[in-house]
């Protein structure tokens, strides 16, 4: 019964309502108690980061409450590897995107004056923001399949308003399309939520007690089922993925990096975590299918990205892309992989994030979102165009950028997963090895396109990176780049929560799991 | 069953002789066509046609009919409480069924009470006032 | 005995039903409402005499009651719209769409 | 006690005759029907004129005894009209309508007690049901049909109106005329009439003492309001609204000129009439039982054909009363016949059931009939209630709303008054009333002959 | 319910005796306190635990848990409908004026009301009291009428949009008839089968007698006919969107919430105690009806363009979801009553919220009455954030949101039907984990019209000459915020009233 989870989730929450609370036209106030309370939480996920033991229990500082007893619900949490990262993830980003969207909520306005986004209440947005950090952690830290269930769904809302409200000229479309893509998806989930309390009988829904519960293969099949499309639509994996470039696009920056960068990794999280563990039979009957979506995943998201014109709505498609690889990496079900997919997530999230900032920038400074209406900006703004270009090497996977690690051991992993039908598994990895090319292709190709050149006329007038922007950027490059050489306190956090995942899976192959700790 | 045959037999009478007088009427009586007198008495002015299905007619006729009703209801109640509130004795004196007694009769007054709730609420809105 | 009862309460019902599907004057419609339910009350008599219970007949007793009232009420808000519109036919009644 | 109670027929005494016994007694009740109508309007006429120092109708035969066969004679032979407008099926079928109930009500009238007919041993009434009052409620009930049938038919305003206000009026007053059975009904805990009947033989005893035997004593306030009932049942003066020829000339019949229907239309109010007195004699008069004294010195007098000639007697006078009030009393209004119908009669009814209901209750608990223990105060308490109840609304409606109407009355005069006093304030053109030739004052003769 | 009912006999006579201007002044009181006694007597029946477990008056009335659980809401329910029913402007001034002449703007002008409302809502609460309690047919079919006559009537008298108001009840009326008299007959055939209207009695000659024998099957589906037309469910839903859009904001209010709770407690009655001994009879039928129900309920209400007509079909569909937990029937009580807690929390959760819905609706003004069409509500997010939000946060409610009450009912009612259709030797099994995928899908569609109207609300720039939000009564304020807080409190913490669903069920019904 540690209390840090729960404080880590009462501390947003508080802030919230406190920024929803303050008087009007304290717009200022609000965005700095919102920046101060994601800082508190960033200090605070640091401090459990450090107390968390490596070698320690699967669940660390697990707390559980009864909630609903005559459901059987409890409100359960603890952190495993995996959830630690993500939970790191989202408290370093959070702080980063309130920065990034300083101006977000109060209208921007283009060079050339037209109104891009009108005003909207400040407040509203950043407590909005607060609220979907406490349900991030809540979805991850939770070990209690309904709370978690519960976050899920609930992190929609706040997502939703901020889409919708805030976005782009398409928001309230995207905004809707998000909403009911991810809500019917939980639907599904929440029917093999309650199949899953009533089949295992065990009148609880705590995830290590749940672990196993099933043994009837064709239930499991149908279960699986449920949870498998619920996270699929979440982490859009092809072909229900089609949310995602809108909603990217629509949102703003911030948001859109919250939205990538953290919840689409739930979804890939609650693959790794319930699909595989409570149903490991039926998930290793649907490897094969399921790496063949996240090859096609992969190999399509890079090739639409490569059309796209819209730099928004191109990140969006290279993360589909990625998002592909982790899934392959999950379903490989070798402790390489895995880790990998793991790691990737957490990268991923940063690079992404990075990426999705810079070209924020970008466009608040042009107004337009267009490739096309770009060129030659680095010689305008040397500083923009090399955090832009870093961010988006990162994004290639270039040696030496975090993202290469991973996305190097999710290759390696799913093609010398040895776990069953191997072949196969190595085919999907060199396919996939072919993303990597496409990857350079449509990164490098926006780059040139949006920074070398002649200098578009409009672009004459831009400023360069202002501190605020460079406080937002700086880190994540840092981050990305340290990573890069050094990933291993992030390894050493995750292998054991992926070795004790296999090990209820029952697929352990310690040779590739050595190779896999040893990278 | 065979208690109503004999009102059946006096309906085949009367209704024989209703029907016949009816029928018979036309061929006894002379015929002289006059156009005034096959129109609708009006003293005399122009008859207003009436449209088909009577003319229109104070509402207050169909409020005295639903009075009708719920008081009509009422008596139908009242008839079999009333018949089985008696003690049954046969000639002797002596008691055949005991009656319904007090609870019927509380019961009634209840009914009643209520009833008449309804009555004077009528009444007040002035429901019964033909005027 | 009681068949044949029951045979012809069933007939009065289905063409009260008939008449209140077919018909379009509200009052022709209402009526056959009001026909249905003596073709219940006939039927709940025939049954008690089946059963030899009176059940049957007080529940007999009840249904005129409620049809008495359901009487009043519709004949009420019949002729408040027959005011209104001049016509008691359904099909006028078409403000509500969906 | 008296002994000849054997020869009362009971219900169970039904529906045992043979057909052609049945058929013999029907033909004999409609023939007795059918002179009762020709000798009852002969005698009406005859008695009023009397009551209005009149000879009445002297021509045709002995006193005019043949009067009505005159006239029936006289309407099959005149013109049958035919409106044009009128529905033609119901314009005919309403006087049959009116008709037949009525003289289906005469089924159930109790003539007399078992006789021998024809070797036959079967009681002196055509039949008895068990719910027999209710029967001449319905036929009484259904007779109505006739009448809104005949003036809805007639498509004539007046025919109209006519129709309904009888059928208004009739329907009220079945209310409070049910209502006054129901103490009857309390009294001899059954529906048909020969029970009633016999039922009246003896009140029983009270406390030792014999109580009077007819229900007219008995429940003098129910008999009351069933003679007022009787009256507007039957559309006689002084609630003859319905053919109210002041105001709408012949009401529902205007359009029956005359012929047959017009006969038979006659013939179904007269019948009424018969019922409502009949009635009056089965439910309160002791029905065909020798009055009082009679039956003191001979104990023969409820045997036999004798009880015939009772009834007879009753029923002569009675309809004799009928008539007496037809000649004494004005109309009323419409307003105040149903005022009458709805205000007095109904809540003094329910006051005087409860009342009855109570006391009955009382004095089986007091004769240990009714199983029941405890106090009675309750129920005491309760009735009381509801008899000031009744009795208070009545009494206190009344008078706010005659204030009302006083005040509304007023009212109206006040602005008579005022528009008497300034004669161009209602706007009409006002002739001054004091113009010059009003008072002969310079009055011209103009001579006849010159223009 | 006695209490109720002599309050609207009192109430009558207020009618007649009190002067006009100060009959309104002596109603609301009067009324309210009725409801509110009548609401402490239920609750101190709870509190002593005095649950008689056998049927009281005759045998006519059943006051076992379940009922006094719904009597509880169907109290609260009329409690603030009433209070939504004391603010001005809902009610026309005088019913027999014909709309727009003359002597309707008198009476207008005279500020005449119709007082009559209350006694009328008053017995219309008694006969809801009345309906799901009786312990027999006969008395349920009295109950449904005591119900439903005073509906038909207060449908008619909203003050705006008068010929609309007529017309519903209009149809209301012919409808409600003709449901009833199918009611009855099957009442009629039932009793001929058991020789007897008392669900004892029929339950004792189901578990005896033959459960094939035509009379019985032509009763049990004339019966379902007339219950399932009470409770919208289709095919039989098609008065549901007249009536409500034509009503008084006040009275659909009352009809969506209290006369759906009665109904759904009534049809369980019917077919859990009088029929439950041959549910492997009528489950497959309901489950095509609550399929049905569900699909077009949602699927019609996306084509609504009137918030009102909207509700109607959501109230249809959420019909439907609670037919899903009528479905759920055990072999074992101890389920049995873990379902029916089930039906009863959602009956509670979906209504209240309701009631708040619809005291939404009462308070976007136009100058033509309430701003029904939804195009008047674009842009209400940014006139009236906090109404905009309240009105948001219910509908997410109905959709199902987690952290709103409306996802615990819909989970609950979710999970007693999964767990029926994995009972052993279940006649429908598989079937049932079906329909709770149908309810499912019907539910995304639902959400997909709910977050239209979100979106309207917020994400769209508010018409020029918006509806006005007409400032809110004493009353108006407390319904909303009574259902708010009940909404909110019971989605972060549904645990008390599941403790108290699951103590009235756990007795279940006195058979």
């Amino acid at each position: 019964m540690s209390p840090w989870l729960p404080i880590l989730m009462a501390v947003p929450v508080l802030g919230a309502i406190v920024v929803a609370l303050l008087p009007k036209g304290s717009d200022k106030l609000a965005k700095q108690v919102t920046l101060l309370v994601s800082l508190v939480v960033l200090a605070l996920t640091l401090v459990v980061a450090v107390q968390f033991k490596t070698g320690g229990p699967r669940f660390q500082f697990q707390a559980v409450y009864d909630w609903i007893p005559s459901f059987g619900v409890k409100f359960g949490v603890g952190v495993d590897g995996i959830a630690l990262v993500l939970i790191a993830l989202s408290a370093v980003l959070v702080p980063i995107v309130v920065l990034a969207s300083w101006h977000d909520a109060d209208g921007t306005q283009s060079a050339d004056g037209t109104l891009i986004t009108p005003k909207r209440s400040v407040k509203t947005y950043f407590s909005l923001l607060l609220v979907l950090e406490a349900m991030m952690i809540g979805v991850f830290a939770a070990t209690d399949i309904f709370l978690f269930y519960v976050f899920f769904e609930a992190m929609l809302i706040p997502m939703y308003f901020m889409i919708g409200s805030y976005g782009g000229a398409q928001r309230s479309y995207a905004a809707v399309k998000f909403l009911l893509y991810s809500l019917f998806g939980g639907l599904l989930m929440l029917v093999a939520v309650i199949a899953l309390y009533v089949v295992a009988g065990k009148n609880t829904f705590m995830f290590p007690e749940l672990v196993g519960a099933i043994q009837d293969p064709t239930t499991q099949k149908w279960l699986f089922g449920g949870f498998f499309i619920a996270f699929a639509i979440k982490a859009p994996l092809w072909p229900v993925h089609t949310w995602l470039p809108d909603a990217a696009a629509q949102a703003p920056a911030g948001a859109a990096v919250l939205l990538v960068g953290v919840l689409d990794k739930v979804g890939t999280f609650g693959m790794l975590r319930f699909c595989l563990e409570l149903f490991p039979d039926a998930a290793k009957a649907f490897t094969m299918p399921i790496v063949v979506l996240a090859v096609i995943s992969i190999i399509y998201g890079a090739i639409v990205a490569i059309g796209q014109t819209d730099m928004k709505r191109l990140i969006a498609y290279t993360s589909i892309s990625h998002f592909g690889f982790i899934v392959m990496g999950v379903f490989a079900m070798s402790q390489v992989s895995q880790s990998g997919a793991a790691l990737y997530m957490v990268n991923h999230g940063f690079a992404t994030g990075a990426l999705f900032l810079a070209a924020g920038f970008l466009i608040a400074r042009r107004g337009s979102p267009h490739i096309a209406d770009y060129g030659g900006v680095q010689k305008v703004t040397p500083l923009l165009a090399g955090f832009f270009l870093i961010a988006g090497l990162a994004g290639l996977s270039l040696p030496g950028l975090s993202s290469f690690v991973s996305e190097f051991m999710v290759m390696i992993g799913t093609y010398s997963s040895s776990a069953f039908g191997s072949g196969a598994l190595a085919v999907a990895a060199i396919v996939s090895a072919l993303a990597v090319i496409l990857a350079a292709v449509y990164i490098l190709w926006m780059v040139q396109r949006a920074m070398n050149g002649p200098t578009a006329e409009s672009v004459k007038a831009f400023k360069d990176l202002n501190v605020r922007e460079i406080v937002v950027l700086a880190p994540l490059i840092a981050l990305i780049i340290g990573f890069g050489f050094f990933p291993k306190p992030l390894l050493d956090v995750i292998n054991p929560t992926v070795t004790q995942t296999l090990v209820n899976v029952k697929v352990d192959n310690p040779a590739i799991a050595e190779k896999g700790a040893g990278q | 069953m065979d208690l109503y045959v004999p009102i059946l037999v006096l309906a085949v009478l009367a209704g024989g002789f209703a029907i016949f007088s009816v029928a018979i009427a036309p061929f006894t009586g002379p015929k002289r066509w006059n156009r005034a007198k096959l129109d609708a008495y009006e003293c005399g002015i122009e008859p207003t046609p009436q449209p088909v299905g009577g003319g229109r007619f104070p509402l207050k006729y169909m409020i005295t009919a639903m009075l009708f009703i719920v008081f009509d209801i009422e008596i139908i109640f009242l008839y079999p409480w009333a018949v089985s509130f008696a003690p049954l004795k046969n000639d002797a004196g002596s008691v055949l069924s005991s009656g319904l007694g007090v609870f019927a009769l509380v019961e009634m007054l209840l009914f009643i009470v209520t009833v008449l709730v309804a009555y004077a609420y009528v009444w007040r809105r002035k429901g019964l006032d033909w005027d | 005995m009681t068949t044949h009862y029951l045979v012809l309460s069933g007939l009065l019902f289905a063409i009260g039903a008939m008449g209140v599907l077919i018909r379009r004057n509200a009052i022709v419609v209402f009526m056959c409402v009001e026909l249905m339910l003596n073709a219940c009350n006939l039927a709940f008599v025939a049954f008690a005499r089946q059963n030899g219970n009176l059940e049957g007949q007080i529940i007999a007793f009840f249904v005129m009651v409620v049809a008495a009232a359901e009487v009043v009420v519709g004949l009420a808000i019949i002729v408040t719209i027959f005011r209104t519109r001049r016509s008691a036919s359904v099909d006028d009644a078409n403000l509500l769409k969906y | 006690m008296i002994p000849v109670l054997a020869t009362d027929p009971t219900l169970a005494d039904f529906g045992k005759d043979p057909l052609w016994i049945t058929i013999i007694k029907a033909v004999m009740l409609f023939a007795f029907l059918m002179l009762c109508i020709l000798f009852g309007v002969w005698f009406e006429r005859k008695l009023i004129s009397r009551m209005q120092n009149r000879f009445g109708p002297n021509r045709a035969g002995k006193f005019g005894l043949l009067q009505s066969v005159a006239d029936g004679i006289k309407m099959g032979l005149k013109e049958d009209l035919f409106p044009r407008t009128v529905d033609k099926v119901l314009y005919l079928m309403a006087p049959v309508i009116m008709v037949i109930p009525a003289f289906l009500a005469f089924s159930i009238t109790p003539f007399g007690p078992m006789v021998n007919l024809f070797g036959v041993r079967t009681p002196l009434q055509l039949v008895d049901l068990p719910v027999a009052v209710l029967f001449m409620l319905a036929m009484g009930a259904i007779s109505v049909y006739g009448v809104v049938l005949a003036g809805w038919s007639s498509r004539s305003p007046y025919a109209l109106l006519g129709g309904l206000r009888s059928a208004a009026q009739v329907v009220s007053y079945e209310i409070a005329m049910g209502l006054s059975f129901v103490g009857v009904f309390l009294f001899a805990g059954t529906l048909s009439t020969s029970e009633i009947v016999k039922s009246q033989a003896s009140g029983g005893m009270l406390g030792g003492l014999s109580m009077p035997s007819w229900y007219v004593v008995l429940l003098l306030p129910s008999f009351l309001i069933y003679v007022f009932c009787a009256f507007g049942e039957a559309a006689r003066i002084p609630f003859d609204l319905p053919e109210g020829e002041g105001e709408l000339v012949g009401g529902f019949q205007t359009e029956y000129s005359s012929s047959l229907k017009f006969a038979l239309i006659m013939m179904g109010e007269y019948l009424h009439t018969f019922v409502a007195s009949a009635m009056a004699i089965t439910l309160f008069l002791g029905g065909w039982r020798a009055p009082f004294p009679i039956t003191a010195f001979w104990a023969g007098a409820n045997e036999g054909w004798w009880p015939l000639l009772w009834f007879f007697v009753k029923f002569v006078l009675v309809f004799c009363f009928v008539v007496w009030v037809r000649a004494s009393l004005p109309r009323v209004r419409y307003d105040q016949l149903m005022s009458l119908g709805w205000k007095v009669l109904i809540p003094v009814n329910l006051a005087w059931i409860m009342l009855v209901a109570t006391i009955r209750t009382v004095m089986y608990v007091k004769n240990g009939e009714a199983g029941f223990q405890g106090s009675l105060a309750p129920v005491m308490v309760v009735a009381v209630i509801v008899i000031v109840g009744a009795l208070g609304i009545w009494a206190r409606f009344d008078t706010v709303n005659q204030r009302r109407k006083e005040a509304r009355k007023a009212e109206v005069e006040a602005e008579f008054e005022e528009l008497s006093d300034e004669p161009t304030a209602g706007g009409f053109p006002v002739p001054p009333l004091d113009l010059p030739h009003y008072h002969g004052v310079q009055h011209k003769e103009i001579p006849s002959g010159t223009n | 319910m006695l209490l109720v009912f002599g309050a609207a006999v009192v109430g009558v006579l207020v009618e007649a005796f009190a002067p006009r201007y100060m009959r309104k002044s002596i109603h609301v009181p009067l009324t309210l306190l009725s409801l509110a006694g009548a609401f402490a007597l239920v609750i101190v029946q709870v509190v002593k635990g005095a649950v008689p477990t056998a049927p009281v008056a005759m045998g006519a009335i059943a006051v076992d848990g379940p009922s006094l659980f719904i009597w509880g809401i169907i109290l609260v329910l009329s409690f603030v409908c009433v209070l939504m029913i004391n603010d001005e402007g809902h009610f026309v001034a005088s019913a027999a004026a014909v709309p727009g002449s003359a002597d309707e703007e008198e009476a207008e002008a005279a500020g005449g009301s119709h007082t009559e409302v209350y006694p009328l809502v008053l017995f219309a609460v008694g006969g809801m009291l009345m309906f799901p309690a009786s312990h027999d047919l006969l008395t349920m079919f009295v109950g449904l009428e005591v119900m439903s006559l005073p509906l038909y009537l207060l449908c008619g008298l909203a003050r705006r949009r008068r010929l609309l108001s007529q017309e519903a009840s209009m149809k209301y009326f012919l409808l409600g008839a003709f449901s009833s008299a199918f009611f009855l007959y099957g009442t009629a055939m039932i009793y001929g089968y058991a020789g007897t209207v008392s669900f004892t009695g029929i339950s004792k000659a189901l578990a005896t007698g033959s459960l094939l024998d035509p009379i019985l099957l032509l009763g049990l589906s004339l019966l379902g006919v007339g219950l399932l037309f009470k409770i919208g469910a289709a095919p039989f839903q098609a008065w549901k969107p007249d009536v409500y859009q034509g009503a008084p904001t006040p009275i659909t209010a009352l009809m969506a919430s209290g006369t759906l709770v009665a109904a759904v407690g009534a049809v369980l009655r019917v077919f859990w105690v009088a029929l439950g001994n041959m549910d492997w009879d009528w489950r497959p039928v309901m489950w095509a009806v609550a399929a049905l129900t569900m699909v077009v309920g949602a699927i019609l209400a996306i084509t609504q363009t009137d918030i009102k007509r909207m509700l109607a079909y959501s109230s249809i569909a959420h019909a439907g979801f609670l037919l899903i937990g009528v479905m759920a029937t055990f072999d074992k009580s101890l389920q049995n009553s873990k379902s029916l807690s089930a039906i009863l929390f959602y009956l509670l959760v979906y209504s209240i919220t309701t009631v708040g819905a619809f005291a939404v609706v009462t308070m976007v003004r136009d100058p033509g009455g309430e701003a029904g069409h939804l195009s008047r509500w674009a842009g209400l997010g940014k006139r009236s954030p906090i109404l905009a939000g309240i009105f948001a946060f219910f509908l997410l409610a109905f959709a199902g949101i987690p952290l709103t009450s409306g996802f615990f009912g819909k989970y609950a009612v979710f999970a007693a039907a999964l767990a029926s259709g994995s009972e052993a030797g279940d006649s429908l099994g598989g079937w049932m984990t079906g329909l709770v995928v149908v309810g499912v899908i019907a539910s995304a569609i639902a959400a997909f019209f709910y977050v239209r109207v979100i979106v309207l609300m917020f994400f769209s720039e508010p018409a020029a000459d918006g509806p006005s939000i007409a400032v809110p009564s004493m009353g108006t304020v407390a319904v909303i915020a009574i259902s708010l807080l009940v909404t909110v409190g019971v989605g972060l913490f549904p645990q008390p009233m599941l403790d108290l669903a699951n103590q009235a069920a756990s007795g279940l019904f006195i058979r």
